[in-house]
């Protein structure tokens, strides 16, 4: 076995605190290895190179290369290798710079542990194997779990390439919650004016297939073929005959159930469609209100129906769609109000959120677009908003910015004066976040030409006098107490995950972080990707994000698809588990734990009985490997015997 | 033996519905049974059955393809379940022939009453006591005193599963709270006290693998990880840390799945209490998840299932 | 010097310090409930009243021995070039063997003809074997199980033995056998002991006349080879055995072995180990193929080895010596005595026979009657 | 030889590759420093984890053992961490039994964004391990 090592300075980044000559010169002296170096930048192109060049003048095997992460860098030195003959499993990687450089500070202490590192590393690459891909048939198709902006934006792009898409909405129109809004900032464009035209692209494009009101069941299957059952919801409409003439909504007798679209501002119908806009355009039922389902009798909407759609028997059913690509654009959630006791939210009627503010603003919201404060429906003249109402607040569980308040309130602002001109609205803020393209030029824009109070500080108290509403806070700038007499309340609450992202996510075998947000596969250089091969992230599912990079990502995704798609088949990844049949007893007992139901039973020809892996299905965990009493079955990369090197080369030196 | 007789009668009605029964007969002298196995009717003449009929003879089920009938205490029968359970056998291949047991007798102890003397002549009288007579006088033993470990806390002294029941069901005397006090006990030792205590019983053994061999549930037999080098597990030193390595393998790959019928005891050459440590994985198998081995056949052994949310199990901190 | 001596019981331990001077003494010692050799010192209980759980084998041959350790060596100047150094340490302390029984000695013998006796000693075992004096303590009574007097040997059998000793009441008889056990007659404790010769010999013979012989009236058994070679007789009388290595690990005459490398990182050792013959992974070959695959077949090896294949290769030896210990501790008691007994007699070859014939199940424990 | 003698233990670490490797890539990415014993192993999954091999390395030359993985439900092959957790809760409880002190073994979860979490975890059971000493040098002066 000839054993190259490759010891990266990584810059001053390993080199600062790692001797890494000291780590060459100790590897020279292991058995096996006949090439040791250190190199600058190891992951450069002339450190690949020179790589590629020892292997072939030092007539090198098996390949290790000391660095940084394997995760970030494993797949560009197996493809180093494999340009210069190798199979690209003879390489393993020491992680010296995440694990030891960067965390240790004792130059001596951390180049005994590179050291070590590194002689894992030979020990274990001194027992791999060469190991091949298959490759397996792509289906090309991609769903989209969310109808939001980003989503939508992910169908669109992949269908005009061509593929066949399905689009998965929870609730009963698409639109997510760029439909809610008002107007956009910077440009204070109309924000259905400019998303309604891409919803009706997605309803009449002849690659996309809609479920609205539709919810994720299961997910099985691995990139190229995953199949997904579908909860389509009960509507008790029958949305094949439903027209969306609204004659339902329009005679339906409850009055009084809660309207999900505008987020409760006003109470809506229990027969409704949720907006004029909306895509699909269909009646639904919410039985929670309706009065055939609480009262077991009424039958109005069935009797007014034109065409006979309404079905108060009808049952959720489930579809399976098979598809190669998951796009997951499932947006995000809001701060719940009852968590701020203090500013009244959730008691007082005039302490609204911004989302519900909108809606008031909205000419197809609930006031028509006329600002009217909710208690009395009078037009209110002192405006507060309250930004980072939950948001960078450890002590809320939400220490991170919500990315996108600071702008959306300075719009609010500067339409609340465009609409009650004699209006003075005040902001409470703790520092104004407005990076983007014509951002900060906005914000300045409502404190310079529409008067808009900025307050520096925090606000402490929001309780009623009178008809007002009282605003304490602090004014950090000025260093006193302000008090403010408002006729609304608007807060700028915090952007929270999605309800029910954590469940999405281990549906989709995707990592989460401590708030929800999925995790990329890597923050700067594989923003869209997730550790899942084939589910892509796009919007706010990811992390608050504004309309534009929602957008941007949904696109990104879309293109992420489409290279996927650029082949017929995928290689598979041949890290998965053989079973050795000569040591296999047949116990089955990794039949049971498999969590993928990647092994089966096989009937060999002498009549023993043994497991056999389903290649295409096994995804490479190893909790069979360890199920097994008789190390019959191996997770190939990660062996017994791979890991015990490992063990023993730190336990025994 | 009224018993003895019934169970003959029993198996020679179930040839030639099965090929072969596994029962007991003399062994090398009075104090040893040995296995039996009869493949037609005219030798069930030399079975016995008696309170030497200690070993566990379902061992032998997973192996035998063809139909089968066997002879098993309550004890026993567990193993039965247990592999019901797991899958190993087919029951519609074995037929039971169940006989409820008042408890065994321990070679090993009866040995050491008696000096470890060649034995002339062994009997049994009404009373539950051995008599066994040697070249130096006879000695008679209460089988209570001489039986192994685990019928003194014995709870199914009547097979759990059968085809055919000998006599009438017995049910347990014994305090249901007793059955893992032993290991309670040892427990409560020091850690230096149990470090040594294990190192001094494993540095014994010889690695004959006999307690892994003759134990029912160690199925892996000629693939066991012990001896092969793919995966490598431990080296052929003889050194305390293989010896100790070894118990663990064998420990661990009977965590939740051991019923406790002390083969491995019985049969070490070394007298090493093996047993012990599957025991103490069984009691923390009973706290954890409520498991018990080999008692219900629809079961899942704890190890190969979960509960999204673990009841017993808390999140250790630092 | 007389040529016999006598040792007093209260003396005893006296002497096994006065043998401790200048080498290890192994010595059957309780431990628990059983016996073992250890070597001996003032804390440990001395256990001479039955043999030995386990044969004293391993002092002499152990079951686990490093033969060289290995290292790889990289030259300071080029680290392309690798060699590696080997370091053999066959120095070994002098041994006694204090209270083995005939038949351990007689053990001894099997291995001498294997290790020393051939063209290619093995300097291991030699080494061992000639630094260890064995002091033999003849059996007074037969043990569960034996029947030492059926394969050559006895009770007071001196073939291996240094020294014997046979018990009387009040001390031990010393009867030297070798040259090198005659030093022991000069030891300070060891008095002498012509004048109780005439009673251990008594003993000796008394005792002889009690150990059974499975296989009388013959001297030595014959195996009928017809019967030796059909699976079906194995298939029966074997069919409890659960493939351990209880026997063979503790049988004074097994001595097959396995060499292992046992690597680290740049070094490591090439081990000698014990291995068994009923353990699978003795004939598994690299391919995966085995040709002993079951146990029958590996069991009919052990008996055709210790009762053909042996006594072939070394004049008519057998290479059992009636221990009975693989009897004793098998845990399912298999026989071995009653299985070459099988073997021997023609009438059961005739049955055997004709049940094959017959295509029916031939079955041991029914024709055994007849 | 791993462990810098007098200043260092031998602590071996098992951690799943898509969460705690992570998070121990995110804790460097960040510059949490930690003590500098552990060495870690990367398996895909700590269901991968056999219990045997934290006893193995216990039993040949480890002072401290560290398995981590993914959160409950967070797994990223579903149920992995699941069969990890029972096992290794059996190990944990069997280690003492032995004699050999369960605080020598602990295991975790922690996810790729838990850097901070992935400083705690390593930083205590180090100190933890410390506080016990060397488990090895311990057996020679108790024998």
């Amino acid at each position: 076995m000839r054993v190259g090592v490759f010891i990266c300075h990584c810059g001053n980044n390993i080199a600062g605190t790692v001797d890494v000559a000291r780590v060459a010169a100790e590897m020279r002296k292991l058995p096996g290895v006949v090439y040791a170096t250190n190199y600058m930048y190891t992951c450069s192109e002339p450190g690949q190179e020179e790589i590629k060049q020892a292997i072939k003048k030092e007539n090198l095997d098996r390949i290790v290369v000391a660095a940084c992460s394997p995760r970030m860098h494993e797949n560009t030195f197996r493809k180093t290798i494999e340009k210069a003959g190798l199979n690209r499993y003879f390489l393993e990687m020491a992680n010296i710079r995440e694990h030891i450089s960067w965390i240790g500070e004792d130059k001596e202490l951390n180049t005994a542990k590179a050291i070590d590192a590194v002689k894992m590393a030979v020990a274990k690459v001194m027992k791999n194997k060469p190991l091949y891909s298959s490759s397996f048939k792509v289906n090309k198709r991609v769903m989209v779990i969310g109808g939001g902006v980003a989503g939508m934006q992910a169908a669109l792009d992949c269908a005009d390439g061509g593929l066949d898409v399905v689009l998965v909405e929870k609730s009963p129109s698409i639109g997510g919650m760029m439909a809610r809004l008002d107007k956009t900032f910077p440009t204070i464009d109309c924000s259905i004016c400019i998303l309604g035209p891409k919803m009706v692209d997605v309803a009449q494009h002849e690659k996309i297939k809609l479920h609205a009101y539709s919810e994720i069941d299961e997910i099985k299957g691995y990139v190229g073929n995953y199949q997904v059952k579908v909860r389509k919801k009960a509507t008790y409409v029958d949305w094949t005959k439903c027209t969306g003439c609204g004659a339902c909504m329009e005679k339906c007798p409850t009055r009084n159930a809660y309207d999900n679209f505008n987020f409760g501002v006003a109470p809506t119908r229990a027969i409704n469609i949720p907006f004029p806009q909306a895509i699909p355009k269909k009646a639904k039922i919410d039985p929670a209100f309706c009065r055939q389902f609480t009262k077991g009798k009424c039958g109005v909407c069935a009797k007014i129906c034109p065409t006979g759609a309404i079905n108060y028997e009808m049952q959720d059913e489930i579809v399976t769609e098979d598809v190669g690509a998951i796009i997951v654009a499932t947006g995000y959630g809001l701060f719940d109000l009852d968590k701020f006791p203090e500013y009244g939210a959730g008691r007082y009627p005039d302490v609204i959120t911004g989302i519900q503010y909108e809606r008031i603003l909205n000419a197809s919201g609930p006031t028509s677009g006329h600002i009217l404060r909710p208690s009395d429906q009078t037009e209110p003249k002192t405006i507060v908003f309250v930004s980072c109402a939950g948001s960078r607040d450890k002590s809320l569980g939400v220490p991170y910015c919500s990315n996108f308040c600071c702008m959306y309130i300075a719009k609010q602002a500067i339409l609340t004066k465009d609409h009650v001109p004699d209006s003075q609205s005040y902001v409470f803020y703790m520092d104004i976040r407005s990076p983007g393209k014509g951002y900060d030029e906005f914000t300045r824009r409502a404190q310079e030409d529409y008067g808009v109070k900025y307050i520096r500080g925090r606000v402490s108290r929001i309780y009623p006098k009178g008809k007002k509403m009282v605003v304490r806070g602090a004014d950090t700038l000025l260093g006193t107490q302000v008090e403010v007499e408002a006729d609304l309340v608007v807060l700028a609450t915090a952007v929270v995950s999605a309800p029910g992202a954590a469940g999405m996510a281990e549906k989709l075998h995707i990592s989460y972080d401590t708030f929800g947000f999925y995790v990329e596969s890597h923050p700067k250089l594989r923003p869209v990707e997730t550790n899942t091969s084939g589910v892509f992230l796009a919007g706010a599912c990811q992390g608050p994000k504004d309309i534009p990079a929602s957008v941007g990502q949904g696109s990104a995704a879309a293109s992420k698809v489409q290279a996927l798609f650029s082949k017929d088949m995928l290689e598979s990844d041949p890290a998965i588990a053989q079973v050795n049949t000569n040591a296999c007893v047949g116990c089955l007992k990794c039949v049971r734990t498999c969590p993928f139901q990647a092994i089966k039973e096989e009937e060999l020809r002498n009549g023993k009985k043994v497991a056999k892996v389903i290649e295409t299905v096994c995804a490479g965990c190893g909790v069979c490997t360890s199920t097994c009493p008789c190390g019959a079955i191996q997770l190939q990369h990660f062996t017994d015997n791979q890991l015990l090197a490992e063990v023993n080369a730190i336990c025994q030196g | 033996m009224n018993n003895a007789e019934q169970i003959k009668e029993t198996i020679a009605r179930i040839f030639p519905d099965v090929e072969t029964v596994i029962c007991y007969q003399q062994g090398f002298d009075g104090l040893h049974a040995t296995p039996y196995f009869i493949s037609i009717p005219e030798q069930v003449n030399k079975l016995i059955w008696n309170p030497l009929c200690a070993q566990n003879l379902t061992s032998y089920l997973p192996s035998i393809k063809k139909k089968v009938g066997i002879v098993v205490k309550g004890c026993d029968s567990r193993t039965i379940i247990q592999y019901l359970q797991e899958g190993l056998i087919d029951r519609a291949k074995v037929v039971i022939i169940g006989v409820p047991c008042t408890g065994v007798i321990s070679v090993k102890k009866v040995l050491r009453e008696i000096g470890h003397q060649p034995v002339v002549d062994v009997v049994f009288d009404d009373n539950g006591n051995i008599v066994v007579k040697t070249q130096k006088g006879e000695k008679r033993l209460a089988i209570a005193d001489v039986c192994p470990d685990k019928c003194t806390t014995c709870q199914y002294p009547t097979p759990l599963v059968y085809d055919h029941l000998i006599g009438e069901p017995i049910a347990s005397n014994k305090p249901k709270e007793d059955v893992y006090k032993d290991i309670r006990e040892f427990d409560a030792k020091t850690l230096e006290e149990k470090r040594a205590y294990w190192e001094k019983e494993f540095e014994r053994c010889i690695r004959c693998y006999a307690c892994r061999n003759a134990c029912p549930m160690c199925i892996c037999q000629d693939s066991c990880i012990a001896e092969t080098r793919e995966p490598h597990w431990i080296s052929q030193r003889l050194s305390l840390q293989e010896k100790f390595m070894f118990h663990m393998i064998h420990a661990a790959h009977l965590a939740g799945r051991c019923v406790e019928c002390g083969e491995c005891e019985r049969v070490c050459p070394m007298d090493i209490p093996v047993a012990k440590l599957k025991k103490k994985i069984n009691a923390e198998m009973k706290e954890l998840f409520n498991y018990e081995t080999g008692v219900n056949p629809d079961d899942k052994p704890p190890m190969y299932t979960f509960n999204v949310d673990e009841a017993k199990i808390k999140e250790h901190k630092l | 010097m007389s040529d016999t001596g006598y040792l007093p019981k209260e003396k005893i331990k006296d002497f096994l310090k006065e043998l401790a001077k200048d080498a290890v003494v192994y010595a059957p010692c309780l431990e628990g409930d059983i016996v073992l050799f250890r070597p001996f010192s003032e804390e440990r209980t001395l256990c001479l009243d039955r043999p030995a759980n386990t044969p004293p084998k391993s002092v002499i041959y152990p079951q686990s021995e490093t033969l060289f350790a290995f290292q790889y060596k990289k030259a300071p100047e080029d680290h392309q070039k690798m060699s590696v150094e080997l370091k053999a340490d066959i120095g070994v302390p002098n041994m006694v063997i204090f209270g083995a029984r005939p038949c351990d000695a007689k053990g001894f013998r099997i291995y001498d003809r294997v290790f020393i006796e051939t063209n290619t000693p093995d300097p291991y075992y030699r080494k061992r074997r000639e630094n260890t004096l064995i002091v033999t303590l003849s059996c007074a009574a037969p043990s569960p199980g034996c029947f030492c007097v059926a394969v050559g040997g006895g009770p007071a059998h001196k073939e291996g033995s240094d020294v014997m000793m046979t018990e009387l009441e009040g001390g031990y008889v010393i009867e030297p056998v070798t040259e090198k056990g005659r030093a022991i007659l000069g030891k300070h404790v060891i008095e002498d002991g012509k004048p109780y010769l005439k009673d251990a010999q008594h003993v000796q013979a008394k005792a002889h006349d009690e150990v059974r012989n499975p296989f009388a009236p013959d001297e030595l058994p014959k195996i009928s080879q017809s019967l030796f070679n059909f699976d079906g007789f194995w298939e029966q009388v074997v069919g409890k055995c659960v493939s351990c290595g209880a026997c063979t690990y503790l049988c004074p005459t097994c001595y097959c072995f396995n060499i292992t490398d046992e690597q680290g990182i740049g070094s490591g050792e090439r081990v000698r180990s014990w291995d068994a013959c009923m353990f699978f992974h003795f004939t598994l070959e690299a391919s995966g193929h085995n040709p002993r695959p079951t146990k029958f077949q590996r069991f009919k090896n052990r008996v055709g080895h210790k009762f053909i294949y042996y006594p072939e290769k070394y004049e008519g030896v057998i290479a059992c010596c009636g221990c009975g210990r693989c009897i004793r501790y098998c845990p399912v008691n298999v026989d071995i005595s009653e299985i070459v007994n099988y073997l021997k007699d023609t009438h059961q070859e005739l049955h055997w026979a004709s049940s094959r014939k017959e295509g029916t199940q031939p079955t041991v424990g029914s024709t055994k009657d007849e | 030889m791993s462990g810098v003698a007098g200043k260092e233990l031998r602590i071996v670490g098992f951690l799943c590759n898509w969460c705690s490797y992570g998070g121990a890539d995110t804790a460097g990415v960040a510059r949490f420093k930690q003590p500098t014993d552990l060495r870690i192993i990367r398996v895909p999954c700590s269901g991968r984890v056999d219990p045997l091999f934290v006893v193995k390395a216990l039993l040949t030359g480890a002072d401290g053992v560290l398995v981590s993985g993914c959160h409950p439900r967070d797994c990223h092959y579903t149920d992995g961490n699941f069969y990890a957790r029972r096992r290794l809760e059996m190990l944990k409880r069997l280690l003492p039994f032995i004699g050999i002190d369960e605080k020598r073994f602990h295991y975790t979860w922690v996810s790729a964004s838990e850097g901070q979490k992935w400083q705690q975890v390593v930083t205590d059971f180090t100190n933890q391990v410390h506080k016990l000493g060397p488990m090895h040098a311990k057996k020679e002066s108790e024998g």
